[in-house]
């Protein structure tokens, strides 16, 4: 296959996860904050289609999950109560993409069905993990995308114009790697107004790190941009008396554009992954959202880690934009060998 | 639920037996260890005689410590890791039995007050050494309430020693009688002399003088630098890792047998971070007991429970609460913080919160049972001052909208998110609630809250702030709405909480350091508060008290939430392992703990 | 006959850059005077590192000059700002070694040929195909190459390439830094033959750089020797060659004969 | 060479005056100071409050605070902890030298590992090999740090064969010697697998790219031509053609000595300057906390030079290119 091809095929499932997770209210049975306080850490409930007298069933269905007597979570499947499973049904409200409001879900019973389990406050994991995604993805792509966008001009402003500019633009991102994030986050959640919308505060603290995160790459562009504008098809081109910002828009800075989107590519999954971090500092995602920083974080709890095994699932659910992220770097780095050493050799 | 109550009764009982006996005379040196400065002669060591199961001697017990201790001195001591390694370093003249929780003679062997209550004099016990072997004199004693006092050295508890504003005076009688005078009667009679360690004037002395005594007992001080009265004395630090203390061969009390103790030849502080990766410690062995568990990981421990036994030691003292913001706004203030401020200075407003809130599915979710539900500010940990009258009525919702409806607010409804309170205006009430993001139970009960109160139609959010944020917020700029959070309190005594009820405290925390106070309700607890800290006995002190808890929670200035258990863990092979509800839980009686297994201990 | 160049006395020296790669000020080009006809060819032959490269950006106006007069067009161009220089570039081009990397790999060669015309702008897109298309086959190249990249092309399509982008813009000079060492033998040939075609077409001066005299020989009117910044030895082609009387001049002689890819190779 | 010796010092003095700077400014940004939990402390009042804050000068302007900090530095002194009541630099010393010890060790296991794995699947690059190593790197590198290190400690304590934490068991001292590094080692096992399962997807990636590239250059396909064995080409000639861009990585890595490993630390409670910092910081700790900020800068200055001094000594063309002008 070539990598074309190979791209294509990349971009159009990375696209298929995305809308699925814009779609999060259609495909989540429940809201995901409603806590059903009688099923904390309720374990996945299965579907069946083979009842216990070996009667097979059209519809899916479940068996309720009845607390043990005594116990905080250990539950007893009972398998007199059947709770027949359909689609396509109308349940809690949500907005599709925050604008347009819908009642419908996939599916939906008379009972609440966990089919990825509950948390500790017993809301559904499955919903969790979907309208998480929202959060979580928002966040990676400002993140990354603020990021980049600052690297880049930083970068490029640099290597272009050379000179004390250059060196006082670098020793400013040296500066940058060096300093103590953490206070700056601190201050800033301790001065934003209480008011302000959970998703928003977040999101701020999203923008904080991306906009403070542009020394990395910015190092990394003004590299390939100082030994791009020494190529000789840019020294050609001034030879034809091209300005600077034709050199910059044709030449220079489409030859930062793979290491650029390979970064990106890079940066959303560790700008997700990050909120964990965050959240272990307060400032990740408030409840009752959901993320997958927050969902992550409670596996930081050694009884969850040993307990409660469907509380990985989060993990599982990121694998495959992770590795979607990451295939379509590799193959961007792949359709890109002349720029690779410079990634690398950036940092000098 | 009952069946939890009735252990931790069981517990308390278990834990009655071990109180002390009293003291007895015990003449004569300690065989196996000769002092090196020896006693003057005709001098008797007076030793105290503690009841309880026999040990044998020998052996070590590894702890973790979720933070290395800042300081081994207890002038400057404030953070729980240091208060927790002095108090098995350093002896104090009457000591608060933490299981019976009623005082007991220690260093002073009997104590008398006058019938003004003004007067206290205490007798020193004769014979004592401090742990590097030096004999104690009166001398130090009035050094010690001389530094104590002195206000150049800053010491964190001196505020305590202060009644009515006067500083209280001592005075030295003979060499083992002394004399403290005060200017006005002390309800709290001779709990005070608890927790003030004694110190070794011979090694302090020239610091003192010098000034620099705050800076003394860092951690790196050399072993023979430093001693105290306690079980245990300094053996060796190594930073960012571990606290090592060694059997005080001086130690001042003996088991029934006349084995001096303590019995244990080294106690070993690790410093663990993290509450999960002590649990993983002492799952694989490498700590000996373990303390302040929360109730998942206490759980998970007595699920996988092998060689170690865990105990639930019934309710403490921490009480966790939800305030609202009660400060007096200044002209300043935004409309919106004058709006919100005006639902949350209606009482009805306050119940209504209150009744909303599903006291039982926090006991269940945060604390998975072991807790109890708090209806008012005494947890059932301390029943001697809990008001019994005050029972938690339970959860009603439709009590909660009666009282909304009665002050104003009504219910509109909105398509996503359910109905929607509104206020008189027709303002929706939404508001923050604040919490430390350090704390997961205490983010878990904020949700769950935030859950209980979408039900009457109340929109709140949950805003994790960081410990020093948080307080910033509460005590400086007072910009918050509402507020979750716990106070654990050091002693089962009322007078521990002073600064919370009285209007003028710090600690007051809907309306800190007020300069008259802002209510009638809070002026008549100010007064019960102060006419309680000087009663002399004990039974009008309990009625003052109940007053003071009977309009907390008429008023509800806080909404008392729940009292997580005490949860704790030993090795099965430690002796004489009985938790209390005081700190520190599971090292008060230190002296007393015994490795039965010496030979497999000496191995590891 | 007025020459199209005249340069008087360039000097170019390059200050010290970080990390010790130039200790000290580096006196690259040291008085360097010469002149060339319309319609002749210079030789700058020397060594490398000897300075000839930093004369032809010197003279292209990519490097600031020290000091000295560089007259072209009457005017001196040396003394000219980097915005004023842009109307001055397009009359004299320059073409370089490599010609893989003188070429933008992402561009088709119709786009690469075009890219002068670009630049200048107020150019439609459908004259710009046309006039790339004529310029390709001025240098021997049908329109069918207008849609290939650069990777697709041998060394010498691609040298014919970046030689019929140096001409689109109808320069008067055409600086050749080295065009042939980086080519195969055979190549080297036609190319060569290329270049004095278009001369005689176009009446075209040339600045011909090179370390091999006999590629030299072959292609100049004049032969200038530098060495260590300087020029040793100028003069027509036939003196030269027959009368070397510098050392260095011999040793170019002598150094003709040696296999040019290693040659190549130590270049860079 | 003097010179640049010079500018580089120049460099790093302006980066350690920034970033002290701006370290002051964010502390005093940040809500709180060190005093304020005794706020929560009913035994203290108010008033013992306010004397510490006036005996610590934690309410003078920060410019006064600054500059009495900066006097002190230049004679050597990092300043007094609150917390801890003692002076800093002691403090930190103890603790760098133990992160140094992991971060070490994870650095050398690192390069180590990344060397010969990325040559090996540069040179098979493409083949399925390659393409196996690359989606296990890429799992690597999805999974979080935290839940590593949480199911690595799981593992340990389930098994029983490794210890679950801190740097030595607590009867260290009585060992033999022979014991003392065998017990040491134990307790690397952990955090040592933690850091270098992080670092090692990125550097392994970058071994790889730097070294295929080496091979696709025209030269060393003419070295092939010539006959050299498949191994020397590959050691000899594509690694060495592939240095300038490792050798910057490789300053990076140096750089995080002191920085990288908070995490794995924390987790792990190994004994290192990361929980030191992180209990600084979320203590108010101000004089720690810059302390320490200071020590990873100079680390990060330190780090970069010496990749410039290796890639001056690793790269004729540059020391050529100098000598010969």
């Amino acid at each position: 296959m070539s990598t074309r091809s190979r791209l294509i095929i990349c971009v159009l499932v990375l696209g298929a996860l995305h809308l699925g997770v814009a779609c999060a209210g259609f495909f989540a049975p429940y809201d995901p904050a409603t806590q059903d306080r009688e099923h904390p850490y309720a374990p996945p409930m299965w579907l069946h289609f083979l009842d216990a007298h070996r009667g097979i069933h059209l519809r899916p269905f479940a068996y309720a999950q009845e607390s043990q007597t005594g116990s905080f979570d250990e539950y007893e499947e009972n398998r007199a109560r059947v709770i027949p499973v359909r689609f396509f049904v109308s349940g809690a409200p949500y907005r599709v993409l925050g604008v347009l409001p819908l009642r419908l879900h996939l599916f939906g019973a008379d009972v609440p069905v966990y089919l990825l389990g509950t948390d500790g406050y017993g809301r559904d994991l499955l919903s969790r993990i979907l309208f998480g995604g929202q959060v979580s993805l928002l966040a990676g792509l400002i993140g990354a995308g603020l990021t980049l966008s600052i690297g880049l001009c930083i970068g490029a402003a640099a290597g272009f114009w050379g000179g004390w500019k250059d060196e006082v633009l670098m020793r400013v991102a040296e500066l940058f790697l060096a300093l103590p994030w953490i206070y700056l986050l601190f201050a800033m959640r301790a001065f934003l107004p209480l008011a302000v919308p959970p998703v928003k505060a977040f999101l701020l603290v999203v923008v904080v790190i991306g906009a403070v995160g542009w020394a990395r790459p910015a190092r990394m562009v003004r590299g390939i941009v100082l030994s791009a504008k020494e190529r000789n098809f840019v020294r050609a081109a001034r030879g034809f008396g091209a300005t600077g910002g034709y050199l910059l828009r044709r030449h220079i800075l489409p030859e930062t554009a793979n290491v650029v989107l390979t970064q990106a590519a890079v940066l959303v999954p560790q700008f997700v992954l990050a909120e964990m971090t965050l959240s272990f500092l307060g400032l990740g995602v408030p409840e009752p959202l959901p993320s997958w920083g927050n969902l992550l974080a409670s596996l930081q709890h050694y009884n969850v880690l040993v307990s409660y095994w469907w509380m990985y699932l989060p993990a599982l659910a990121m694998v495959p934009f992770f590795l979607g992220y990451l295939v379509l770097a590799s193959l961007l780095q792949g359709s890109s060998r002349a720029t690779k050493i410079e990634v690398a050799s950036a940092g000098v | 639920m009952s069946e939890l109550r009735a252990k931790s009764a069981q517990m308390g009982a278990v834990v009655a037996l071990v109180a002390i006996l009293g003291c007895s005379l015990f003449v004569g040196r300690a065989k196996s260890f000769p002092p090196q400065h020896s006693v003057p002669a005709g001098e008797k060591e007076e030793i105290v005689r503690v009841a309880g199961e026999g040990g044998r001697r020998g052996g070590r017990i590894v702890i973790a410590l979720k933070a290395e201790p800042k300081t081994l001195n207890p002038l400057t001591a404030a953070d729980t890791p240091s208060r927790e390694v002095i108090s098995t370093m350093q002896g104090d003249l009457v000591h608060i039995n933490r299981a019976t929780q009623l005082t007991e003679p220690a260093l002073a062997k009997s104590w008398k007050i006058s019938p003004d209550g003004l007067q206290y004099t205490l007798t020193l016990r004769q014979g004592l050494k401090f742990s590097d072997g030096r004999p104690v004199d009166m001398e130090d004693v009035l050094f010690t309430f001389r530094v104590y006092l002195d206000e150049a050295v800053h010491a964190t508890q001196r505020d305590l020693l202060i009644i009515d504003g006067k500083p209280i005076t001592v005075r030295k009688v003979d060499a083992q009688t002394v004399v403290f005078q005060l200017a006005k009667p002390y309800g709290v009679g001779e709990r005070m002399f608890d927790s003030w360690s004694i110190l070794p004037r011979h090694l302090l002395e020239t610091t003192y003088k010098e000034g620099k005594l705050a800076q003394s007992g860092a951690l790196g001080t050399a072993a023979n630098q430093w001693a105290g009265l306690g079980p245990f004395r300094l053996k060796e630090y190594v930073a960012g890792q571990r606290l090592v203390l060694e059997r005080n061969p001086y130690y001042w009390k003996t088991d029934e047998q006349g084995n001096r103790l303590p019995y244990l030849d080294e106690i070993v502080f690790l410093f663990v971070p993290s509450a999960d990766a002590q649990v993983l410690r002492f799952q694989s062995g490498e700590t000996d007991m373990i303390s302040r568990l929360g109730a998942e990981n206490f759980s998970v421990l007595s699920r996988q429970a092998r060689d170690y036994t865990m105990a639930d030691a019934g309710p403490g003292l921490e009480y966790n609460f939800l305030f609202f913001n009660l400060n007096e706004l200044g002209e300043k203030a935004p409309a919106e913080m004058v709006r919100k401020q005006g639902w949350f200075r209606s009482e009805n407003f306050r119940q209504a919160v209150s009744l909303a809130i599903d006291r039982e599915a926090i006991v269940r979710l945060v604390y998975q049972g072991r807790g109890a539900a708090l209806w008012g500010p005494v947890t059932p940990g301390n029943p001697r001052w809990a008001n019994a009258a005050i029972r938690y009525p339970g959860r009603s919702l439709d009590k909660s909208r009666q009282l909304l409806a009665g002050a104003g607010f009504r219910l509109t409804n909105d398509e996503i998110g359910g109905p929607k309170l509104v206020d008189a205006e027709g303002k929706p009430v939404e508001f923050s609630i604040i919490t430390s993001s350090s704390n997961a139970d205490r983010a878990k009960m904020a949700a769950l809250i935030q859950d209980d109160l979408k039900q009457v139609g109340m929109r709140v959010q949950v805003v994790p702030l960081e410990l020093r944020s948080l307080i910033d917020r509460v005590t400086q700029t007072k910009e918050y709405d509402t507020c979750v959070l716990g106070i654990a309190s050091f002693d089962a005594d009322p007078n521990s909480d002073l600064n919370v009820w009285l209007s003028s405290g710090g600690m007051h925390l809907w309306n800190p350091s007020q300069k008259h106070a802002a209510t009638n309700w809070e002026a008549e607890i100010d007064r019960l508060m102060e006419q309680q800290l000087t009663a002399t006995n004990t039974v009008e002190r309990k009625k003052l008290y109940d007053r003071v808890q009977e309009i907390l929670v008429e008023h509800h200035p806080m909404i008392f939430l729940a009292s997580p258990d005490i949860l704790v863990g030993a090795k099965k092979g430690i002796g004489n392992f009985h938790p209390a509800v005081l700190e520190p839980y599971v090292l008060w009686n230190v002296e007393q703990l015994y490795q039965r297994n010496g030979a497999e201990n000496a191995r590891r | 006959m007025e020459p199209v160049i005249r340069v008087e006395n360039l000097v170019k020296r390059y200050a010290s850059r970080e990390l010790g790669r130039r200790a000290a000020a580096f006196t690259a080009v040291d008085s360097v005077s010469f002149s060339i006809l319309p319609g002749s060819t210079l030789a700058l032959v020397g060594e490398s590192g000897s300075g000839k490269s930093s004369v032809a950006l010197c003279l292209a106006c990519l490097e600031p000059v020290t000091s000295g007069q560089i007259w072209f067009d009457g005017r001196d161009v040396a003394a000219l700002s980097e915005r004023e220089s842009r109307a001055v570039r397009p009359k004299l081009q320059i073409v370089f070694q490599d010609p893989a990397t003188s070429l933008n790999p992402r561009w088709t060669v119709g786009e690469i040929v075009a890219e002068p015309l670009l630049v200048k702008g107020r150019v439609a897109n459908r004259e710009r195909r046309e006039r790339a298309a004529q310029g390709l086959e001025r240098v021997g190249l049908g329109a069918e190459y207008l849609e290939r990249r650069p990777a697709e092309l041998s060394g010498g399509q691609r040298q014919r390439v970046a030689i019929a982008r140096a001409l689109i813009l109808e320069p008067k000079l055409l600086i050749l830094d080295e065009v042939l060492s980086a080519l195969d033998c055979s190549i080297q040939g036609q190319i060569a033959n290329l270049l004095v075609e278009l001369q005689r077409a176009l009446g075209l001066a040339y600045l011909f750089i090179t370390h091999d005299l006999r590629m030299a020989a072959h292609l100049a009117d004049e032969i200038a020797v530098m060495s260590r910044g300087k020029i040793v030895e100028q003069g027509a082609v036939e003196t030269i060659l027959r009368g070397a009387r510098c050392a260095e001049t011999q040793n170019l002689l002598g150094a003709s004969l040696v296999d040019r890819e290693t040659e190549a190779v130590r270049e860079r | 060479m003097m010179r640049f010796l010079l500018r580089r010092l120049g460099h790093a003095a302006f980066l350690l005056l920034g970033v002290s700077v701006l370290a002051f400014a964010f502390s005093t940004l940040a809500p709180g100071n060190y005093f304020d939990e005794m706020r929560l402390n009913p035994q203290i009042s108010a008033e013992r409050l306010s004397a510490l804050r006036a005996d610590y000068q934690v309410d003078r302007p920060m410019a006064v605070r600054y500059a009495r900090w900066a006097v002190a530095l230049l004679h050597g002194d990092l300043g007094f902890s609150f917390a801890y009541n003692t002076p800093v630099a002691p403090m930190l010393w103890t603790r760098a030298r133990n992160t140094l010890l992991l971060t070490g060790t994870a650095t050398v296991l690192v390069w180590m590992l990344a060397l010969p794995l990325g040559v090996w699947s540069a040179e098979k690059r493409g083949r399925p090999a390659d393409v196996a190593l690359s989606w296990a790197t890429a799992v690597l590198l999805i999974v979080p740090d935290l839940a590593l290190a949480l199911g690595l400690l799981v593992l340990a304590v389930r098994s029983g064969w490794l210890p679950t934490g801190g740097m030595v068991s607590v009867g260290f001292d009585g060992f033999s010697a022979g014991q003392k590094i065998r017990d040491l080692v134990l307790h690397l096992v952990l955090p040592v697998t933690v850091l270098v399962a992080s670092a090692l997807p990125v550097l392994l990636r970058h071994v790889r790219a730097a070294v295929a590239e080496a091979l696709e250059a025209s030269f060393l396909r003419a070295a092939e031509g010539h006959g050299i064995s498949r191994r020397r080409l590959l050691y000899r000639y594509a690694l060495p053609a592939a240095a300038h861009p490792l050798i910057a990585l490789f300053g990076f890595s140096l750089g995080a000595l002191l920085s990288g490993s908070l995490l794995a630390e924390v987790v792990m409670s190994w004994p290192g300057l990361g929980p030191f910092l992180l209990e600084g910081i979320l203590a108010r700790d101000l004089y720690v906390v810059i302390g320490g900020v200071l020590l990873s800068t100079l680390f990060l200055v330190a780090g970069n030079f010496a990749a410039d001094l290796l890639l001056y000594w690793a790269d004729p063309r540059i020391r050529a290119e100098a000598a010969e002008r």
